[in-house]
């Protein structure tokens, strides 16, 4: 299989829908010059017709996507930066989210909205660094964010082809992570989880870049004798409540790491599935590796210290193997 | 309307006169029996009526053509009866049962019928016009002639998104007949108030197309400048902004004057536009030329009302949709653990 | 103490605040003649330049609220219904709740932000019954839901006192509860959850409207021997985790009833803190009665088919008493 | 500028050129060395150049005065320098340090000194401009007679809540001086791609108040224009809209020539708009009259480059904050439970 980048999966996936389904038109800010290099190049093989550079419109684009996609294109959407679904809450929460179910299913919104350069790639500060697929995922929306080339591939395909809207966050941490891809078409369908690494001590749910880092703090576990078993969520809505479950089972311990905000997050949602349908699998309480809730510094030092990483995960995962061990904090925010 | 074009507009009140009436006491005769029902609490919720501002809808979707996909309002019976979707499901929508064009789930302020052309209603104010936009491009991409209307009132007209959807329209050349219906006030703010302009088609100008104020009283009127419009549209490859001035007769939405301590609107001004009533007018000059005798307006007008009973009877005697409707609808593509596994 | 309505509590509220303090404003939609009698009267007291009626422009006006706010002013901005946020998303989590820490701390936004209306009136439809603040506390904001006419008061007091943006959500079931109020000036702490009814065998943390609905099913829940407390969350964040985990400490068992979607909503958060916080304190799963993460439709028995209600809080209860139950799904949502 | 004009200039030139002159070098100096700190890797993240358009900055905050509150973009720096913002504060933010004037934790895109009258630099396009609207707000209320400079850039100019804000200051007369900053581009996005007019000044006329468009690389002119605007403010209690044509030289963000593959402007645009340098221009204009010697000119020049220097040294030698200053400054009102109760 040819090991190329993740940015590279998403072009790959692109090109290849918009070759297989000529529905299928690629709008946002500055797509025809592509400024990460993954809609680079559309234009010259698919006609501005089909990759279309907007205004600086958010709301009024994504409007116009959902309108095109009632009649039949399948439009996707990119965000250039993940502080773009504020300025079109409404059309994606509020609109697409909810039209098909307020007409009785008449209407189908085959719509994807690529949320890119999503988090904190670093030393963007506040209002560029967010994770906002909680909030999306809170209102109903099908919501993903892969952390391999392969499934960066597999998943956009799927979300071009589903007949609903799909968010697909790409994780700024993630765009030069490369990897290997099959060849081919093929989709990944929506809602698997995966499980990256077997061990019996603990399970690591984590997602987007959090996979990388609790991969990493594997390495750094095995070594205290704690053998993690992680399992790459994949999707934020729907989840994979079943491969999680099926983890625990095996482990009795759970800790998720999630580099969206705490406060009614990603991790906050695994674990309250996981208090009421895997209370019986547990021993040791859930621990969130996650964002502090405070906006993003600026500052590197600052930075570092509120965002999780893979020492966080180590010092999170430390927790459930030590009953008994009264709850200290780390500064990066998982407890 | 200036007296050379007397000939025009008499050769129309004969063409169409008749179905416009028609349309125009449809929506009236139904929006008066939405409240009443509203009112007495057989249904729930709240409704926006139309009354007073039939000759708008009645007059734009005339021009517009059949063919024209529809944004609509929170306001949108009016659209829709326009449109000619029929009384019995919007009726049943408006009961919440599954024979409702939105199988009940969308109520008033949501009824679609796609197979009309209606895109449709929407409760948050610009929304819809910004998705019609998009309509327009999907036809104007695979090639169709179809045009998109894009309903919006006075008071959505201070709405961000609308600044974005035509720019958009105008950069992209989208074939989109935008229509403010201008009924001087959003619930009680009066238009001059929230507006920086006396008209709003004056703010095509600053999107680079072309815009128009009407007597949106008048559905002779509005029906002609939406033709006029299109032919505009056509020629200049642009969008189009027409502004209808008009007004509604009852509360912003029925339940208001139980709610509110002081009416916002001076007293005497609902009677001032009442003298202008688009359907008493249009009923006035059919009969002054003779074009159709009083006894077959008062047909129509018993026709009308009973298409109306015979909605109302047929949402009563519907059954409401089951529990499990409420989990239906919400995917187009399954995918494990939807919508089952978000509970 | 008098009784009185809960949306006179909120006007009262507003008026002492008003008369107390010359910088305190209130603009919004309709506010001069108050749909909801909240603002009712406000104007002939303290005239059109404190009390404004604003164009249909809520990111604007959201954003004129922050300026007047840093130089000075205190705003208390009114969203008409729950949808409102989505339209000035930007404005409320990317820059009132960042603009202060962005600045290293120059700058000082006193502006509350009021959604009126809130959640599933009845019969309104998919787009003007949601209960969002979720998604505003996931994003750091000081968010507040009182559920009786003293908290009303004493809650919007601090948010008009707080140097914060304080986002008040006035529940539309609450707004005709009756309830004694005390005479006088007072302001309610905000981040302090009230124990409203004690029991010994199971905590229902309750937030807005759902404490009395909890408060019914602890009627029912009675009568089949199983005491529940109540505990009344009144803020959203900050989340006074300290006494949500006394009353587990003593009953062992959690039921969390909100109004909100289900998914990543202020259930997961509860539950999250005290799977994690409280894990050696429990006894059975945590059980969370809320909304399923679906529209809601606006046909009354489809709505209150999803709306969580005393039963489903009934029934919630009953499965952490029920050791070894499996898990059986409320048609509400509540599993 | 026309030849009646010309005595009118010289004596602003002769009141004015050096003050705005250095003014100028300095913001060019500035970030010219900040593109090198950043390309080097000595500073983090992003920096948007203001380099070309200097006389924008330069020209509307002389011109508004000190005591006007100023709303700036993601391209920043140049309205802190226009306004007297002290470079080594400035620097020492670019590099993250407590000694920069939001402690490190705002950097290129937030930089604020709220004691300066600007209310902050913003990263989201259009949102700084809806916040100097309520600052205008609030000093009318308190019936001071400051004004709100609400900067923005032609791609922002098609942001919905400008559209909000720019109805908002009319309808409640509010002393705003909207400037757009019409750099030819948003990114890799043409102006006339993206906007449906040619001169975003004509927007005006859809909120009933003034605009004007002007030569944005003459220093003098937006000066000048921006007192007349604000005389017009005065007498018709309404905002004022100007736009300043202008260009940026470098790329959008520093990084960009190494990110984009092909160039998004063509090869001669730029060495067009640098013939008419409004450093340049001042400079010649300053020789030409003999207002100022070339030895003097040639010292501001270094000058200004040893105070860049100057604020370089400061922020490397600045200590970095202590890793709790992440949880600080999140809250004005200590509430039990924040921040540190979220984590
Ligand atoms: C974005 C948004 N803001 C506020 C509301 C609440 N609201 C519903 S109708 C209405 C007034 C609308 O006025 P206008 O656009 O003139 O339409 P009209 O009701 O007069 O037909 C308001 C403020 C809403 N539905 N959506
Ligand atoms: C609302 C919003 N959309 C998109 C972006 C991403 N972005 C940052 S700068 C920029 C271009 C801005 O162009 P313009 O307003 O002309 O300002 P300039 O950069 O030319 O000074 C874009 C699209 C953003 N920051 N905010
Ligand atoms: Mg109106
Ligand atoms: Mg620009």
């Amino acid at each position: 299989m040819p090991r190329i980048r993740f940015a590279q999966a998403l072009h790959d996936a692109l090109a290849e829908e918009m070759r297989r389904d000529a529905s299928v038109i690629v709008l946002g800010e500055d797509v025809r010059c592509g400024l990460m290099g993954i809609t680079t190049g559309l234009v010259d093989e698919f006609g501005p017709e089909r990759v279309l550079d907007t205004p600086i419109s958010e709301a009024g684009f994504t409007a116009l996507a959902i309108g095109a996609a009632i009649r039949g294109l399948r439009p996707v959407v990119e965000y250039q930066i993940s502080a773009l679904p504020y300025v079109a809450m409404d059309q994606l929460v509020n609109q697409a989210a909810k039209l098909r179910y307020m007409t009785g299913g008449q209407i189908r919104i085959p719509m994807v909205v690529r949320v890119t350069m999503s988090g904190a790639a670093g030393g963007l500060g506040a209002q560029h660094s967010d994770h906002n697929y909680p909030m999306l995922a809170h209102m109903g929306l099908k919501t993903i964010m892969p952390s391999s080339p392969a499934d960066a591939k597999g998943l956009l395909k799927s979300a071009v082809r589903d007949d609903d809207p799909v968010i697909v966050y790409e994780d700024a941490k993630c765009l030069s992570v490369r990897g290997e891809v099959p060849e081919g078409d093929y989709a990944t369908p929506l809602g698997r989880a995966e499980v990256v690494r077997n061990g019996g001590a603990v399970t690591i749910v984590a997602i987007g870049h959090m996979v990388h880092e609790a991969l990493r703090a594997s390495e750094l576990l095995d070594r205290e004798g704690i053998a993690a078993e992680i399992v790459d969520a994949r999707c934020v809505l729907p989840l994979d409540t079943h491969t999680v479950l099926a983890s625990v089972a095996r482990t009795g311990r759970l800790v998720v790491a999630d580099d969206s905000n705490s406060f009614c997050g990603f991790a906050a949602e695994v674990a309250a599935r996981v208090a009421g349908e895997g209370f019986g699998l547990l021993r040791a309480p859930i621990i969130r590796c996650a964002r502090p809730t405070v906006p993003v510094p600026f500052s590197p030092p600052l930075e570092s210290a509120i965002l999780p990483s893979a020492a966080g995960v180590v010092r999170a995962a430390r927790q459930p193997m030590e009953a008994h061990m009264p709850a200290g904090k780390g500064a990066d925010g998982c407890t | 309307m200036e007296a050379a074009n007397v000939p025009a507009r008499t050769k129309l009140l004969q063409a169409h006169g008749l179905i416009l009436l028609r349309r125009m006491l449809l929506i009236r005769e139904f929006d008066a029996r939405a409240g009443e029902l509203l009112a007495s609490g057989e249904i729930m919720g709240e409704i926006h009526q139309y009354i007073g501002q039939e000759a708008v809808a009645v007059g734009v979707l005339a021009g517009a053509g059949a063919e024209a996909l529809v944004g609509s309002t929170h306001r949108g019976h009016g659209h829709l009866l326009a449109r000619g979707c029929a009384p019995r499901p919007m009726m049943a929508e408006l009961y919440g049962k599954a024979s409702g064009y939105c199988k009940g789930k969308g109520g008033s302020m949501h009824i679609t019928s796609l197979e009309h052309g209606m895109l449709g209603a929407n409760a948050i104010l610009g929304a819809s016009a910004a998705i019609a936009v998009g309509a327009a491009f999907a036809e104007k991409t695979t090639q169709s002639s179809r045009v998109a209307v894009a309903f919006f009132g006075d008071g959505a007209a201070n709405q961000g998104v609308l600044h974005e959807s035509m720019n958009l329209a105008a950069v992209w050349k989208l074939p989109v007949l935008f229509v403010c219906e201008n009924n001087q006030y959003a619930i009680s703010l009066r238009a001059d108030h929230g507006l920086s302009v006396r008209d709003v088609s004056s703010r095509a100008a600053a999107y680079g197309f072309d815009g128009r104020s009407v007597d949106g009283m008048d559905v002779l009127t509005v029906y002609e400048a939406t033709c006029e419009a299109l032919r505009r549209m056509r020629t200049s490859s642009l969008p189009f902004l027409l502004e209808a001035k008009t007004y509604r007769y009852h509360g912003h939405f029925s339940a208001e004057a139980a709610i509110l301590k002081h009416p916002y609107r001076p007293e005497d001004e609902e009677s001032v536009w009442q003298r202008r009533d688009p359907i008493a007018r249009l009923r006035g000059e059919l009969l002054a030329h003779g074009f159709v005798p009083q006894e077959e307006l008062d047909a129509l007008h018993g026709d009308v009302r009973a298409e109306v009973e015979d909605a109302v009877v047929f949402a009563r005697q519907s059954p409401p949709p089951s529990a499990d409707e409420a989990f239906t609808d919400v995917y187009a593509t399954e995918v494990a653990g939807l919508p089952d596994g978000v509970r």
